[in-house]
């Protein structure tokens, strides 16, 4: 079942002026239900462009995109997204949980659901202790934790992930691709990653999209998929794999050429 | 409340009745007040209730979009919204006199009109200023040049301070703010004989002041109205004819409406207010044809209105039916052997 | 959140008065020292330069003495009568009613309008020349109808209507204007990443407006609540003072009667002046305290 | 920046002003339905519920005809004078005099004020009161010192004294208000992202101040001069009224001349209500034309 | 030469309320002139808490720290420092070249020069086509590298940047740890360099500081220098040396235990 499909896609900013830029050009890319992609490619090529133009937040110059055979507002609209954004983007005036609880009170959730759900989010997030805190009184990473709590709390059929653990230490890193792969098993989701780490990005993906710098364009795509299917596969093996350093080369290769 | 128990007896209806003021609670107005603490308009039938002015309040507006039956203002003010097509007609002339004054140091040496020229004369403005306009030309003093006007604020200060040499001042109200002012040079109050003053009435161009007005074409066609307008001037003289002849509990009933007043500032008020009424040349209220003429022909000369208003603005047959009831009462209609009372002024009008 | 108040009350407010005081203080003895050093050119040369047109004149009819001032608080303008102290109390809770209905019904009118206005530029452009030319209306104009609507009786209301509430609705005339130009700016000035994050969850207008546009307003809007409490006790006392108010006696009809009396009795005035700020500053105040509450309960308090 | 100024007038401008008169036409056919409406129910039964109260009355003394409003424009007061809508609209340049003074002195005294009170806490304590004291006075109090000053001989001046300078300072009294409680909002607006970054370069207060907290109260001060706009040209025109000023017709003067004959010629007053509404949307626009300009250049512009 | 002196330092947010923090506790260190000094350790244990302390921007709770000889907000104020932080921090009104001349400006730089200055480190963070783009029209890592310039840009005797390279993708990222060590290297600077990445610590640094879990405490510091004060060492090479690989197992194994 084809989830985001696009084809011809281009996007341009400030069209006409003397500041036009063509962030992207020509995409065409297919993704189907329960998919991981991993987008990749240098600083500026139109990553975090793309994750908006499939969110419905900015309007498409041309081609077609379509998600769930939908326009993009439309499935805005429906919920059928959860995003996190390249910064965190947490509401100031709300603590970490209330932060988290956001999207479930749009949801129409009772308080008891979403106090528990937000506590198992914190403790997913390993900040527990930081339910009461404000955003200000929380580091970087910490916020970008909670950002991610909050993008997973209400199991969205499509995520949009971008650059979600740029702040965080290898350690918790690791930690959190176990989860994000766990829950997105269990809830067959949908998720398309931006990321600017080759090892991350083999390690979730089912297929690495790569780009090209400026104007954005698809320059090629890797199978990754080192799980083939299988959810109960151990992560430490994985990332250990002869595999999974043969595609981290190739996907470096399809990048930076050899 | 006083209305209520000695009316509903002998009446088979109560009127309710609104008076508009051209201006907040003073001795100025002492006779409606007085008539209504006194019970004269609720033995009348009438229920009257008072309506204080302010700033931004124009009797006559207030009459003529039906906030009011009545209403209390000076005649000039009056005169350009008649010749604009409002529809209202002065039925009891209250006040005889003009209470407007220009006062000066006795140094500055303005014994007549004629004395101001080149001076700095003070007025208010907003159409308090043709009585003064008028003296002027009459005495051959162009005000544009002879002159030098100034716009004065509603207190003494500029007076007081020598800004200017002359300043409009009303004899019950402004020119006793002087006489309550500590003389720096003597450390005691200011008297009458610091002060030379110029009273309009007797310069010849005295214009007409606190009159009730109603509605014209109402009075014509509505017979109750008509009836109602009559009761409530015979009310409202007996309260001034109360005021004239007791005039220190006429200060406590506008001392209970007012509680902010000094007490011998309104007693002076008072005092001054009835010399504005009594002697009555005609019975009281019935209009006085010559003051009439004379302020419509300032009015003209002024330029307040376009053609001479003539005798329209008026009638006397409610003033006349009025006093012929109090005469048969027995009141005294004309006040001729009253006399102004002597009023010691405090420091601050205490 | 009482017991908050009250906490607050106790530390920030106290240090906050003392602080006043001092300047009030200060302010005192800049009065008299000016007064002295102006007397003292007096009595050489009065119009040496411009000290003389300048700045205002020193002599105690201009400038009465502080203690003159403060002595006739205890006096009362006719023997035996209320004193002024006790008239300008009683004044400043009649004026703070007036001002505390006009300032909730501007306020509710402000923040309505200013949700309109925030809606779309059609809206805002359609509707804002219309709030500008409200206000561009001077007092004068209006009052007239004013009072005329509040003298029809308007029988159909619950409660009486009183002729004070004719001058809340004067002053909630000019309470309005801030809240709703504020307003605007603040439901407009969440960033466009919070937006997007709730567009992106599929967000109604109203959940936009009620947990990101709203809350991001708070600071704003106190601001222009403080505007708003300050109008509402000025539009109260210019209201008495331009329409007059039967059954009562507000600090406008004092002011007033202290302005008219300037000559004979300067420091009267300076009593209303007293009266009146220290009515504006109380209703400053409180907006204060409950800006301090509840900004720093969301953590969105700017300083301290 | 002359030209961008021109542009934006041809487009955004252009488009502000159609909307604008299609609700004024709006506005005017409602005006005009309700009339006929009431007048309908006047005939049959006129206390029907509350129409009879609540609402304005409909007769012509109350609501005239929109066409003798309009007509009334190219009357004049008397035969062969001038028409109401030439001095309409000479008064509104007079009084547009008076407000722009009004406006530049009261933002230069607001922006001072503001730069003062965000300095620190004690600064604000001590000076805010006095701000928020000011404001609560009633005009009434001030013009006679105000009238007084601008009376006596301010020989000093480089250019003479005119009356109208003494309505402009009694404008700007109203205007400095907005501009310095929205300006210190503003000062204070950094992120402290920003002013840590600022402190990191040792920069002085004055640098933060230029550099940072100026740039970043822009949108603040524009709210603020959009308020300070109208208040100077309602303030000139109350300043007008107040101070009775002679040697000139303002708007004020016109206006107070229509409500005191209001009774007479209702229309009359509508027309001051009209030429006042547009000289305050003038005033307005302007401040939004700049603030559309400034605002685009430097990217902070909210909406469009 | 001591540049900065850190001794038994540590730090309380909120103290005495119920959401006290101890970030950190009874840190020692000393860096000397011309030091590399990346900082490393789990998300939240304090790091951006010491970058700050160090530039004066917070009061220590309590021992000892001076910079050059000085407290922090005296260095501060003689403009010691040149920070960037965590989050880019660009002012959004001006554009990215006001940005960069931003410091300049403070420093009474002349307006030939400062432009000067700024188109050079437009090019030195691959930005040369988007001066006059603002903050808004910049990509994640634009922002960022916008921000670096910025800190560059007056050659600031002591440089603390906390995680500059975080949102670059690797190639980028290299380029810009080139360039950095380039301009240390020829102004002498000192450096203090948070970072996520391992091998980022490395590679730069001369002495890798390893933080643990919050209270933030020094577990080990370790010696790393592989360029042993020759400047002109080839960097290709280091990231290729066994010696590199050696010290970032050395590293991981401090940071997370063998
Ligand atoms: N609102 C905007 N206006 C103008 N240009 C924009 C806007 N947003 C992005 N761009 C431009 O589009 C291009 C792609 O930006 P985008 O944010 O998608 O990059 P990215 O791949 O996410 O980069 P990074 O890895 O640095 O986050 C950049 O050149 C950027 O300058
Ligand atoms: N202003 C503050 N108020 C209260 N607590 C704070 C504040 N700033 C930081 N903290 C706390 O101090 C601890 C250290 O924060 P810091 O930002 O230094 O972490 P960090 O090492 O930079 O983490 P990261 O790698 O995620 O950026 C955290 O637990 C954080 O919650
Ligand atoms: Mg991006
Ligand atoms: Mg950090």
């Amino acid at each position: 079942m084809e989830v985001v499909s696009i084809s011809n896609l281009s996007k341009i900013f400030n069209t006409g002026k003397d500041n036009e830029v063509e962030a992207l050009r020509e995409i065409d890319l297919t993704v189907t239900k329960g998919e991981f992609i991993a987008l990749i490619g240098p600083s500026g090529c139109g990553k975090s462009t793309m994750l908006r133009l499939i969110g419905g937040l900015i309007p498409i110059t041309s081609g077609e995109l379509s998600v769930n055979g939908k326009t993009p507002t439309k499935a805005r609209e429906e919920r059928d997204y959860g995003m996190a954004f390249q910064s965190a983007g947490l509401l100031e005036w709300r603590t970490a949980r209330k932060n988290i609880e956001l999207p479930l009170e749009l949801m129409g959730w009772s308080k008891a659901e979403r106090i528990k759900r937000a506590n198992e989010m914190l403790e997913l997030v390993q900040l527990g202790e930081f339910a009461r805190s404000r955003p200000a009184e929380l580091s970087g990473g910490m916020q970008q934790r909670v950002a991610i709590g909050r993008a997973l709390s209400f199991n969205p059929a499509l995520l949009l992930m971008d650059e979600p653990f740029g702040a965080l230490d290898e350690m918790t890193r690791e930690h959190m691709q176990d989860q994000l792969l766990d829950i997105c098993h269990k809830t067959e989701s949908t998720v398309i990653f931006v990321t600017h780490s080759i090892p991350e990005a083999v390690f979730l993906s089912t297929r690495v999209v790569v780009m090209s710098p400026r104007p954005g364009q698809i320059s090629s795509i890797v199978e990754t998929n080192l799980r083939a299917g299988d959810n109960t596969a151990d992560n430490t093996k994985i990332r250990n794999d002869e595999r999974f350093y043969k595609k981290v080369t190739e996907v470096r290769e399809a990048l930076y050429g050899k | 409340n006083h209305n209520d128990d000695s009316a509903s007896g002998n009446c088979d209806k109560v009127d309710k009745v609104k008076l508009q003021l051209q201006w907040f609670t003073q001795a100025q107005f002492a006779g409606y007040y007085a008539a209504v603490e006194q019970g004269y308009y609720s033995d009348l039938c009438l229920d009257v209730e008072i309506l204080q002015g302010a700033v931004e309040i124009v009797p006559i507006t207030v009459l003529t979009t039906g906030g009011a039956d009545f209403a209390i203002s000076w005649v000039p003010k009056v005169f350009g919204p008649i010749e604009g097509g409002s529809d209202v007609v002065n039925i009891a002339q209250v006040f005889e006199r003009s209470g407007t004054l220009q006062v000066s140091f006795k140094d500055s040496n303005i014994n007549s009109v004629s004395d101001l020229d080149g001076k700095r004369v003070g007025n208010w403005g907003f159409g308090n200023e043709f009585e003064l306009l008028a003296g002027l030309k009459k005495n051959n003093l162009d005000p544009d040049s002879d002159v030098q006007l100034t716009q004065q604020a509603f207190d003494m200060s500029a007076l007081l301070n020598r800004d200017i040499d002359a300043a409009q001042a009303m004899i019950y109200n402004e020119y006793a703010q002087v006489l309550e002012a500590i003389n720096p040079d003597t450390s005691q109050l200011y008297t009458a004989d610091d002060l030379n003053i110029i009273d309009w009435n007797d310069e010849g161009t005295a214009m007409l002041q606190d009159a009730i007005w109603a509605d014209k074409s109402k009075l014509e066609s509505d017979s109750n109205y008509r009836d109602i307008a009559t009761r409530f001037v015979e009310g409202s003289l007996e309260g001034w004819i109360w005021c004239r002849d007791n005039p220190t509990p006429c200060v406590e009933v506008v001392l209970k409406n007012a509680p902010t007043l000094g007490r011998s500032h309104q007693t002076w008020q008072l005092n001054e207010i009835n010399g504005l009424i009594w002697p009555s040349s005609n019975d009281v209220s019935v209009m006085n044809i010559n003051l009439a003429n004379q302020t419509a022909r300032v009015a003209t000369e002024e330029d307040i209105v376009e053609s001479n208003p003539g005798s329209d603005w008026y009638r006397t047959d409610i003033a006349e039916a009025a006093t012929k009831n109090l005469k048969d009462k027995g009141h005294d209609v004309r006040g001729l052997s009253w006399q102004k009372a002597t009023v010691t002024l405090l420091e601050g009008g205490k | 959140m009482g017991k908050k108040l009250f906490l607050l009350l106790n530390k920030a407010a106290v240090r906050r008065i003392l602080i006043f005081i001092a300047f009030l203080v200060l302010l005192a003895l800049a009065y008299t020292a000016y007064k002295a050093f102006g007397q003292a050119l007096d009595d050489r040369q009065r119009d040496w330069w411009f000290i003389g047109s300048f700045f205002p004149r020193t002599d105690d009819r201009n400038m009465p003495p502080i203690l003159d001032i403060l002595s006739e608080f205890g006096k009362s303008p006719r023997i035996g009568g209320e004193t002024y102290i006790s008239q300008l109390f009683s004044g400043a809770l009649f004026t703070l009613r007036e001002a505390f209905v006009a300032f909730v019904v501007g306020s509710i009118v402000g923040l309505v309008l200013a949700v309109l206005l925030a809606q779309s530029k059609l809206a805002e452009r359609g509707v804002m020349p219309w709030v500008i030319v409200s206000q561009t209306i001077p007092l004068i104009a209006i009052t007239p109808l004013v009072v005329l609507w509040g003298q029809a009786n308007l029988d159909f209301l619950p409660w009486e209507w009183k002729t004070w509430m004719s001058v809340s609705v004067i002053a909630s005339y000019l309470t309005f204007f801030p809240v709703a130009v504020n307003g605007v700016r603040g439901l407009l000035s969440p960033s466009s990443e919070h937006l997007e994050l709730m567009q992106s969850y599929g967000a109604s207008r109203v959940s936009i407006l009620w947990k990101i546009r709203f809350p991001a307003s708070l600071p704003f809007l106190f601001t222009a609540f403080k505007l708003a409490a300050t109008a509402a006790v000025v539009g109260a006392i210019v209201g008495e003072i331009s329409t007059g108010v039967s059954g009562g006696q507000g600090l406008g009809k004092l002011i007033f009667e202290f302005a008219r009396t300037y000559a004979a009795a300067p420091e009267r005035l300076y009593l209303g002046v007293i009266g009146a700020g220290i009515t504006g500053l109380f209703a400053f105040g409180l907006i204060v305290l409950v800006e301090k509450t509840i900004l720093n309960s969301t953590g969105q308090q700017i300083r301290e």
